[in-house]
């Protein structure tokens, strides 16, 4: 009977929690990592989508409604960030989702976007596969890693000076994308591949595979990795004596890289979305206001919330509803001019149009070297 | 030298210098399960907090180099000590199954404390070595590596020589090997047990607090490290000093190779057999003596 | 007719494992340069008196008082350090360590200068173990770990010291020179309690002697007495 | 006793009622998380409770039944009605082939070895890109539909239908460990805990009950890990985390070892709270680890028990024993 008077106690509890009422705002749900391993990164979109959302309310919000950001941690763990996903739609009744960091965390909140019918955008998740499962819900913003492969592999040899390139990335969805499609790239500008190997998302001791990659003597190595490990990666590339360029996809010219890296990041190149230095209006404008507000330089991390956020927000905009449904079918429809250029969505709601950079770190400054635009797949 | 042994040369530097790393942690570990019976789940984070705490002194209240690592060290010692004195100290008789859930649940609690109070990027500790590299023979190396083997090198002999030739050394082994006859000789158990922990716990924050240097600390780093420690301690015999030495070394030396000839992402599995064949042929550790 | 100062006295102990009454209302006395034996069949509590004495266990009830102080519930490091040292039974060595490691933690209590000449003083008794002092003692053979085991206690200089089984397992042979010895050790003046299931070599060595059953003392007398006991004959001596 | 199956059918009615009652679609996925972990807690109360050995192999028994039960989906397209028995017969099979080489140990190396297996499956998911595509893990898992005889097809994707489905698996675990542990075989897994030595001397090999637990028990997380990856639709390497074993190990042990409603309770509570706490994730492991270390020193019956002999007032207790 205790028993019975406890389940019954809780099944009581549960039905008389408040119910989302009429919403007097425009509810978006954001799921990032704010613990586990990429936090530092999922902080600063977080950071970002916070300071991007006060200055639209500033100017009067969406549908004559302020915008309101629900943000759960997801973790970089998809089973949290599919109970984050959960929550947020079925409780919080958000209009639309951002987000998931690491792919697989996207593949999962995914799922949890196509059952409640809630279109969700990620700017950051390369996995190309994403876009390949035909979910209808789903966008991606950022240029995939065989994209970026495509865009810059042909010109690296050139760029770079270098014939044998080694890679060395992180063991998950994203480095092995990247060791998948940039070879034939590569290749194409008179480059050839003469190691492939792999860090686990808990290394920050990777002393055995630099030795490997050394070993196959690179004139040039590849690298995925984001700021945590990037760090950890090119001071021990340094220390264990290879001097050969650097170039990656990643956290290679984000101010906090080049703050902790030091000396090690001098002469790294980034393959990249999104650079600070980019020469335009928009841009200016939202790095002087990120320096003031969140005293730094904006990473590639902010550069996706800003693409993100304001896609979004555009898309509630010209649907003229908060009806999720209106709202996927006008993200469809999208056509934007924002940090990176023009970003338009192919049938699979894949990014295309947008303007990618190749950087070098000189002095501590991430310079553009060449950019490509993304053609439409 | 020829490029092939250049290489080799090179993978068995590193797997010493890891290696050096293990065997220290896994020497605590031993002596903390050898003289208390607890598999201490919490181990890793001490080694852990040791980083954090020496990147601290360094880092954000500015302290010497040389001077912050000590400091370090003790802290941990006496955050071990309060634990001993309101936890582990009411383990003494208890079953097995609650020494592990404590530990675990200590791990937890250390772990997500750390998180709290240092936030979940790695941090290394800034070093006042050049980071300029050496090279011998085309085998690299920086002063800090070398700094780092050496002060790990050195701890390794003074716990050795510690638990060997000095009066608290012996009790403590002799209370480990039987507990029973050591109270009756007079060694105080209980002063044994927060003497073990606290050296246990020593090595550890000093491992940590020394490679803190060049490989990041994060709040999370306690986990492999036990696992690491763990697996040493049963290749070496658990209880065995000298097979928690020889197994450190062993198996830094195991991993380092075999992630240079085969894929490295099974380099964590190499450990991980060695358990598994260990158990399965030669249950009582490669190393019986303690 | 008992002059001599009395060294340690049990009274009414009672101790319980469980729910079971392990010693039940024990009492005894042994007083200073005694050998008093404790005799008794296997399983009836004679180990138990012993750990209890030494601090290993504690007595639900009763007093044990050593040279007219108090010491139930007192920890063992305390006890020896009174002076009462514990052989134990088994022998309890310690596998991994040395010989003459022992012999140095057997004086872990003390800080005096004399601990080497002490240790000279076992290896005179016990030359095999001078010519094993850094061997290992899981090495030993078992005559050889019992001597050691005596050494170790007595190298706390004790004024009583406990007995538990010592020929356990021994070499006839073994038994005699072990007897020897322990009637050696009352000579030189120290006093002993010996638990023995072996109770001829007991009764032989022993002034008094106790029989405890099922953890109750069930008799008491002079050794000599006991053995011309008909009772105790036929259920210690054999026949 | 005669209010028991009272009290019992009353349970069972209540938590049918749940959909009906709770529309909140977040509470619902909570309560359909707990019934999944409801049927792995039991399978290792069973191992940790009844033959008291503590395995921390048990969250990767639960990954390695949702792995099973997603790949056949993705390679072979076996719906979950075929996937799930599979996986659980698959993990079982394997658990007897690891207890045959681990449950000879005992004390400290049962346990380390347990996590060096959870470690070493957690690398094979990783590194066996060819089949389990590593990191970027399996996704696109669907619910099949549900054939009931005299009904017809139904479709349960829904997650008001998907509870039942749960709570029907998590009732027939319940009473499936329940025959067990009230069984001889159940008084013997006691009977190796509370004293092995005497155990074997009564020819009652530890071994052999160890075994049955074991095996049964990770056959029961598997089924649970098929559930859960059906239901998620999603499996990747993290389903391994350390973090899974530590949860069930707080609900088994906060739960009530030894009893199988304490566990099943723990579970409830178990998933709801974390969730419940989810403003301040960082103290929530805090206030989590520190409820664990207090409750394994001083509350060795868990603390369900005793928190509803303190809670519920004595007189009412009393009363209901004497209807009872």
């Amino acid at each position: 009977m205790r028993t019975l008077k406890l389940v019954l106690a809780v099944a009581v509890s549960l039905a008389v929690a408040p119910l989302a009422t009429a919403q007097e705002t425009v509810r978006i749900g954001v799921v990032q990592p704010m613990t586990g391993p990429v936090a530092y990164d999922g902080n600063i979109y977080v950071n970002t989508v916070k300071m991007l959302v006060d200055d639209l309310n500033a100017k009067g919000g969406v549908l004559g409604k302020k915008i309101e950001l629900v943000i759960e941690d997801g973790a970089c763990n998809p089973a949290q960030s599919v109970n984050a996903a959960e929550k947020l739609v079925v409780r919080d009744k958000v209009v639309g989702l951002l987000g998931a960091f690491c792919s697989t965390s996207t593949a999962a909140v995914m799922e949890v976007a196509k059952k409640h019918k809630v279109p969700l955008i990620t700017g950051i998740s390369t996995a190309a596969q994403l876009t390949e499962q035909g979910n209808p819900y789903f966008f991606r913003a950022v240029a995939t890693t065989p994209m970026l492969g495509n865009a810059f592999g042909p010109v690296l040899p050139k760029a770079l000076n270098a014939k044998r390139f080694a890679f060395l990335t992180l063991n998950d969805d994203w480095g092995r994308s990247m060791q998948a499609s940039y070879p034939k790239a590569i290749e194409s500008g008179g480059g050839q591949i003469v190691a492939n190997e792999f860090f686990q998302q808990s290394d920050l001791q990777f002393l055995s595979q630099i030795t490997k990659v050394k070993a196959a003597n690179p004139d040039a190595i590849v690298l995925a990795a984001n700021t945590q490990q990037a760090v950890a990666l090119s001071k021990q590339i340094r220390e264990l004596g290879v001097t050969v360029p650097l170039v990656g996809e990643g956290a290679w010219s984000s101010d906090s890289y080049i703050k902790l890296a030091g000396p090690a990041a001098e002469g790294v190149y980034g393959l990249v979305e999104y650079v600070y230095t980019i020469k335009s209006p928009i841009n200016e404008a939202f790095v002087k206001e990120f320096q003031a507000k969140l005293k730094e330089n904006p990473s590639k991390f902010a550069g996706a919330a800003h693409n993100v956020l304001h896609i979004m927000v555009d898309a509630i905009g010209r649907a003229g509803t908060t009806d999720p449904e209106k709202i996927r079918a006008a993200l469809e429809k999208t056509d934007y001019n924002g940090l990176v250029g023009n970003i338009k969505f192919d049938a699979k709601h894949q990014a295309y149009g947008q303007t990618v950079y190749l950087s070098l770190v000189k002095n501590g400054v991430p310079d553009v070297v060449e950019t490509a635009k993304i053609a439409k797949p | 030298m020829s490029a092939t042994i250049t290489i080799l040369a090179q993978h068995l530097l590193n797997g010493v210098l890891i290696g050096c790393a293990y065997a220290l942690i896994a020497m605590g570990l031993t002596m903390i399960f050898g003289v208390m019976n607890i598999a201490n789940f919490a181990h890793g984070e001490f080694y852990m907090l040791g980083g954090f705490v020496a990147f601290y002194l360094v880092s954000l209240m500015g302290l010497d180099y040389f001077a912050a690592l000590p400091l370090a060290v003790a802290i941990v010692v006496a955050l071990a000590i309060v634990l001993q004195h309101s936890i582990f100290r009411r383990l003494r008789e208890a079953p097995m199954m609650t020494t592990t859930l404590v530990t675990i649940g200590l791990s937890i609690l250390l772990e997500n404390a750390a998180l709290l109070l240092w936030g979940p990027q790695p941090q290394s500790i800034p070093t006042p070595f050049p980071t300029k590299p050496l090279s011998f023979f085309g085998v690299y190396t920086t002063p800090l590596y070398l700094f780092c083997m050496a002060v790990t090198a050195a701890l390794i002999v003074v716990g050795h020589v510690l638990i060997r030739r000095t009066r608290m050394g012996k009790a403590m082994r002799a209370t480990f090997q039987n507990k029973e006859s050591a109270a009756l000789v007079g060694i105080r158990i209980d002063r044994i047990y927060a003497y073990a922990f606290a050296f246990g716990a020593a090595l550890a924050a000093a491992a940590g607090a020394v490679l803190g240097g060049f490989i990041p600390v994060e709040p999370a780093t306690g986990g492999i490290i036990t696992l690491k420690a763990f697996v040493v301690v049963i290749l070496g015999g658990m209880g065995s000093f000298v097979g928690a030495i020889v197994g450190g070394l062993l198996l830094g030396l195991a991993e380092a190779l075999g992630a240079g000839y085969m894929p490295t992402g099974w380099k964590d599995a190499i450990g991980f057999f060695a358990v598994i064949l260990v158990l399965l042929f030669r249950p009582e550790g490669l190393f019986k003596r303690v | 007719m008992h002059r001599r100062l009395r060294m340690l006295s049990l009274a009414n102990v009672t101790l319980h494992r469980g729910r079971t009454r392990v010693l039940d209302d024990v009492s005894l006395v042994v007083d200073e340069g005694e050998l008093v034996a404790l005799i008794g069949a296997n399983g009836a509590g004679k180990t138990t008196v012993l750990r209890t004495i030494s601090g290993i266990l504690k007595p639900s009830t009763g007093t044990i008082t050593f040279r007219g102080k108090p010491i139930q519930g007192a920890d063992p490091g305390a006890i020896v350090r009174l002076g009462i040292a514990h052989c134990p039974e088994e022998r309890k060595i310690w596998p991994d360590m040395s010989v003459q490691e022992h012999l140095e933690l057997g004086a872990f209590i003390r800080n005096d200068g004399d601990v080497d000449a002490d240790m000279e003083r076992i290896f005179e008794t016990f030359p095999v173990l001078k010519e094993r002092r850094e061997q290992l003692a899981g090495t030993l053979s078992g005559g050889q770990q019992q001597m050691l085991a005596i050494g170790r206690a007595l190298m706390s200089r004790p004024s009583l010291v406990l007995f538990d089984e010592p020929s356990l397992g021994l070499a006839p042979i073994m038994v005699e020179t072990i007897g020897t010895m322990i009637a050696g050790i009352r000579d030189r003046g120290a006093t002993v309690l010996l638990v023995e299931q072996n109770a001829s070599l007991a009764l032989r060595l022993a002034d008094r002697a106790y029989v405890l059953e099922t953890g109750r003392i069930t008799l008491t007398g002079p050794a000599q007495a006991m053995i011309e006991n008909p009772e105790v004959h036929r259920a210690y001596l054999g026949g | 006793m005669r209010g028991l199956p009272v009290a019992a059918a009353l349970i069972v009615v209540a938590l049918c009622a749940v959909p009906l009652v709770v529309h909140d679609e977040y509470f619902l996925h909570l309560f359909i998380v707990s019934g999944v972990f409801v049927i792995a807690v039991l399978g290792l109360d069973l191992i940790v409770g009844y033959v008291g050995q503590l395995s921390l192999a048990h969250a990767a028994f639960f990954a390695m039944g949702a792995y099973t039960s997603a790949l056949l989906f993705v390679r072979l397209k076996w719906s979950m009605w075929a996937g799930l028995p599979a996986a659980a017969l698959l993990v079982g099979l394997i658990a007897l082939v690891l207890g045959s080489v681990i449950l000879r140990t005992r004390g400290h190396r049962f346990i380390i070895i347990t996590v060096v297996f959870a470690e070493l499956m957690k690398l094979v998911a990783t590194n066996w890109v060819d089949m389990t595509r590593g990191f970027m893990g399996l996704p696109g898992l669907a619910v099949p539909p549900l054939w009931i005889p005299g009904i017809g097809t139904i479709d349960i994707t829904a997650k008001s239908h998907f509870y039942y489905v749960v709570l029907f698996a998590a009732i027939v675990a319940f009473l499936l460990c329940r025959a067990l542990v009230r069984s001889s075989v159940g008084h013997k897994f006691v009977l190796v805990r509370e004293n092995e030595p005497l155990a074997e001397s009564l020819g009652i090999s530890a071994f052999r009950y160890s075994m049955i637990a074991f095996v049964v028990g990770a056959a029961l997380a598997a089924a649970a890990g098929s559930l859960y990856a059906h239901y998620v639709g999603f499996v990747s390497p993290d389903l391994f985390n350390f973090s899974y074993v530590t949860i069930m190990l707080i609900m088994v042990i906060l739960g009530g070892k030894g009893t199988l409603v304490g566990p099943a309770l723990g579970a409830v509570i178990f998933t709801f709270l974390p969730e419940l706490l989810r403003e301040a994730s960082h103290w929530r492991m805090i206030v989590f680890a520190t409820i664990l270390i207090v409750a394994t020193l001083f509350m060795p019956k868990g603390i369900i028990f005793p928190l509803i002999t303190h809670l519920v007032p004595r007189n009412w207790r009393l009363r209901n024993a004497r209807a009872a």
